[in-house]
């Protein structure tokens, strides 16, 4: 397996390394996407300005996604393999995945301000990010309930496995339930059709929000890392 | 030579009817929780918007969640789930036949609340008989999310309350399916494929949750 | 070679528990664990029975792996552990024909009887378990042994709890059942001595690591 | 370029745009500060751990 080999100090180094490096690349992304989304792209006919917020929105919504797919993955490897490095990583992505979600609630509703008049839509897609956002903070609770990190990281990869496949059947249901409940919305918050002057921001954000997201992860990956050391030896003293 | 699950059902079944107790707190919750919603909105409003079935499925499934801790602490505090665990019988049929009993235990005071909370709310008797069948479909995936959620507050010391915040969003398709069928019969014919849902829910959330709750048994006895 | 546990390796939240530990059981063999409390010995009962996995090392039954074996496991001992698996709201007599039908044997009411006389419980029969002493239950749980038809018995801390007249009795019953072939591994706090018995002392492990050097992933774990 | 001016001075949607950016970038922030001070203080509290590892 590509981790048997690399132990603990040779991943801190790594991780040393990389993190600023990914931090002053998704910064560059980050003036470029802004530059392309406030400078070249046109305002939407139907929206005005308001589209501006999708280069921000959609791609957090993305990522809220991927965050929680990398968990998924993570607690697979890591009941499968039951190796530390798994459960590092999905403890240390659930906050920043809970923050992304939280980011794209605010950006929707905020969107949704101008277009339906009111700050909060129950839209199918609103609602299955609100119960993303109550999964991640149950994941993070999980995680920190126990003293013991070992049985927090085992417990937290359960209840994500419970999670791959209950996910999708809550969004499926919450979809036939919103559009029962309102037949009429045509759901404005889905981008417009866009050219490409207005993909070419969206796609530098994703990148720079990308970036961010992996020297984010290597940070806290390195924070663990050191916290599991610091129990070990304090552990130790005890006879 | 008895089979596995005969020996576990029996014995599940004799202990079960031995703490009759449960289904009294069931039975009082659920009776309790529907006078207080009648105060609250006034039970005329309930019957003209008849918005009955969402109340019940509400109430059904806190009464589930609160009943379904003492299916499994007073087994897993006196170490008869480890007893089971170690004399070889694999977990997922310990977990199987611990949600038969609780669902059967279940479905007895709901068979004798019917018709009282069909006074209640002044349903007419098609209904009821919708209403029953929902529950029969429903439940069984109710009382194995519930063991889950409480199989995982089995090692909490400190805060049990979070076994209802994580297994709370599981919840949510059984409900919106449930109480929703009648409500929305007139608009579109999902009124009798409602229960093809909910079976299908069953058949998703049955392999899952006894395969979680095996892999919580193990970890129970670290 | 009734139960074998070969260089089994244990970590239980960050400490060793067993380092290299090696164990051979003959046939009608007694064997005494002497260790303080938290040096692991009902660690090393769960997992010989299988509930928890060693990080490395083998468990054998009659030769045969532990994991191999899981319907038959019932037949091939009777483990009794610290906490007793009695039902509080049942009385004697049911949580014993409860144990018999779950452990695989067909037991009639008069053998239930004659094996309650042992320890005097016949006429707490019909009493719950739920207001009964620590050493009647611990009776109970020893009244379990008579019933029993396997050949290993693997008791955690069998004595304590009971009045000096049923230890001399349980002493008895783990000797003759030595005689008819069958062999016992049974650990305790105290010491104390049964007639040809071996005795193994568990330290807990005061190797703790000086410098501790982070090789590998399970350092951390 | 005068995409942006007019973007400027659309007094009824900038507001809504500028908010929602300076949300996103503060809750980025957050979290970025929060695992900044967080690894820090651990790695502190390591080298002091390990030095007196040495020493014994």
């Amino acid at each position: 397996m590509i981790f048997k080999f690399a132990n603990p100090l040779k991943f801190q180094r790594f991780t040393k390394q990389i993190q600023p490096f990914a931090l002053s690349l998704s910064i560059i992304f980050l003036f470029f996407g802004l530059f392309f989304g406030f400078f070249r792209s046109p305002p939407d006919y139907l929206q005005g300005e308001t589209v501006r917020i999708m280069y921000i929105h959609v791609p957090c919504a993305w990522f809220s996604l991927m965050i929680y797919s990398v968990i998924a993955m993570c607690s697979i490897f890591s009941i499968a393999f039951k190796h530390t490095l798994a459960d590092i990583i999905s403890r240390s992505c659930a906050p920043i995945g809970a923050c992304f979600t939280l980011a794209t609630l605010v950006t929707g509703s905020i969107w949704g301000k101008p277009t339906w008049g009111t700050w909060w839509v129950w839209d199918a897609r609103l609602t299955s990010e609100l119960i993303l956002l109550i999964f991640y903070i149950s994941l993070i609770i999980i995680n920190n309930a126990y003293e013991n990190k070992e049985k927090g990281d085992r417990y937290a990869a359960i209840l994500a496995i419970i999670g791959i496949i209950n996910l999708p059947i809550i969004k499926w249901s919450v979809d036939w339930w919103s559009t029962l409940h309102q037949p009429a919305s045509i759901s404005k918050l889905s981008s417009p059709s866009i050219d490409n002057s207005m993909l070419v921001p969206l796609f530098i954000m994703t990148f720079s929000l990308f970036f961010f997201f992996i020297s984010v992860l290597l940070l806290r990956i390195r924070g663990e890392i050191i916290q599991r050391k610091i129990d070990v030896i304090k552990f130790s003293h005890v006879r | 030579m008895k089979s596995d699950f005969y020996i576990l059902m029996s014995r599940e079944i004799s202990i079960g009817i031995k703490n009759f107790f449960v289904l009294y707190t069931f039975a009082s919750f659920f009776i309790i929780s529907i006078l207080i919603f009648v105060f609250a909105i006034g039970s005329d409003l309930i019957a003209k918007n008849n918005i009955y079935e969402p109340i019940i499925w509400v109430l059904l499934i806190f009464s589930v969640m609160l009943v379904s801790e003492n299916f499994v602490s007073n087994d897993c505090n006196d170490g008869s789930l480890k007893e089971l665990q170690f004399l070889g019988y694999n977990e997922e049929l310990i977990i199987l036949c611990k949600s038969i009993t609780m669902w059967i235990m279940i479905l007895l005071p709901m068979i004798a609340l019917m018709p009282i909370v069909s006074i209640f709310f002044k349903i007419d008797y098609v209904d009821i008989f919708y209403l029953f069948i929902n529950f029969l479909f429903a439940t069984p995936s109710l009382v194995l999310l519930s063991l889950v959620s409480s199989l995982f507050s089995m090692q909490l010391k400190r805060n049990k309350i979070i076994q209802f915040i994580i297994i709370l969003p599981f919840y949510i398709p059984i409900i919106i399916f449930t109480s929703s069928s009648k409500k929305f019969a007139l608009e579109n014919n999902l009124y009798n494929n409602n229960f093809l849902i909910l079976i299908g829910i069953f058949f998703i959330t049955l392999p899952l949750c006894l395969y979680t709750s095996r892999l919580i048994m193990k970890e129970i006895n670290k | 070679m009734v139960l074998e546990i070969i260089s089994v390796y244990f970590y239980r939240n960050k400490k060793l528990i067993f380092d290299n530990f090696n164990l051979k059981l003959k046939k009608s063999q007694i064997m005494i664990l002497i260790g303080s409390n938290g040096a692991g010995k009902s660690t090393l009962f769960d997992i010989i029975v299988g509930i928890l996995e060693p990080n490395n090392g083998i468990i054998k039954l009659d030769n045969i792996m532990i994991e191999e074996l899981s319907a038959k496991k019932r037949k091939m001992f009777t483990y009794l552990p610290h906490k007793d698996s009695l039902k509080d709201n049942l009385t004697i007599e049911e949580n014993l024909i409860s144990w018999i039908n779950i452990s695989g044997n067909i037991l009639n009411k008069d053998q239930i009887n004659r094996s309650l006389e042992y320890y005097q419980l016949s006429e707490l029969k019909k009493k719950f378990v739920a207001n009964l002493s620590q050493g009647q239950r611990k009776k109970v749980l020893l009244t379990k042994l008579i019933l029993a038809k396997t050949k290993l018995w693997l008791l955690d801390e069998p004595f304590n709890g009971l009045d000096a007249d049923s230890i001399k009795k349980t002493k008895k019953l783990i000797e003759n059942h030595a005689k008819n072939g069958g062999s016992t591994l049974l650990s305790n706090h105290l010491d104390l001595s049964i007639k040809n018995s071996k005795k193994i002392f568990l330290q807990p492990i005061k190797k703790s690591r000086d410098i501790v050097k982070f090789e590998t992933w399970d350092d951390i774990r | 370029m005068n995409y942006f001016l007019n973007f400027i001075n659309s007094d009824a949607h900038f507001s809504y745009v500028f908010s929602s950016y300076c949300i996103v970038f503060l809750i980025l922030l957050l979290i970025f500060m929060f695992s900044l001070i967080k690894t820090k203080k651990l790695e502190k509290e390591y080298t002091v751990l390990s030095k007196n590892e040495e020493k014994k």
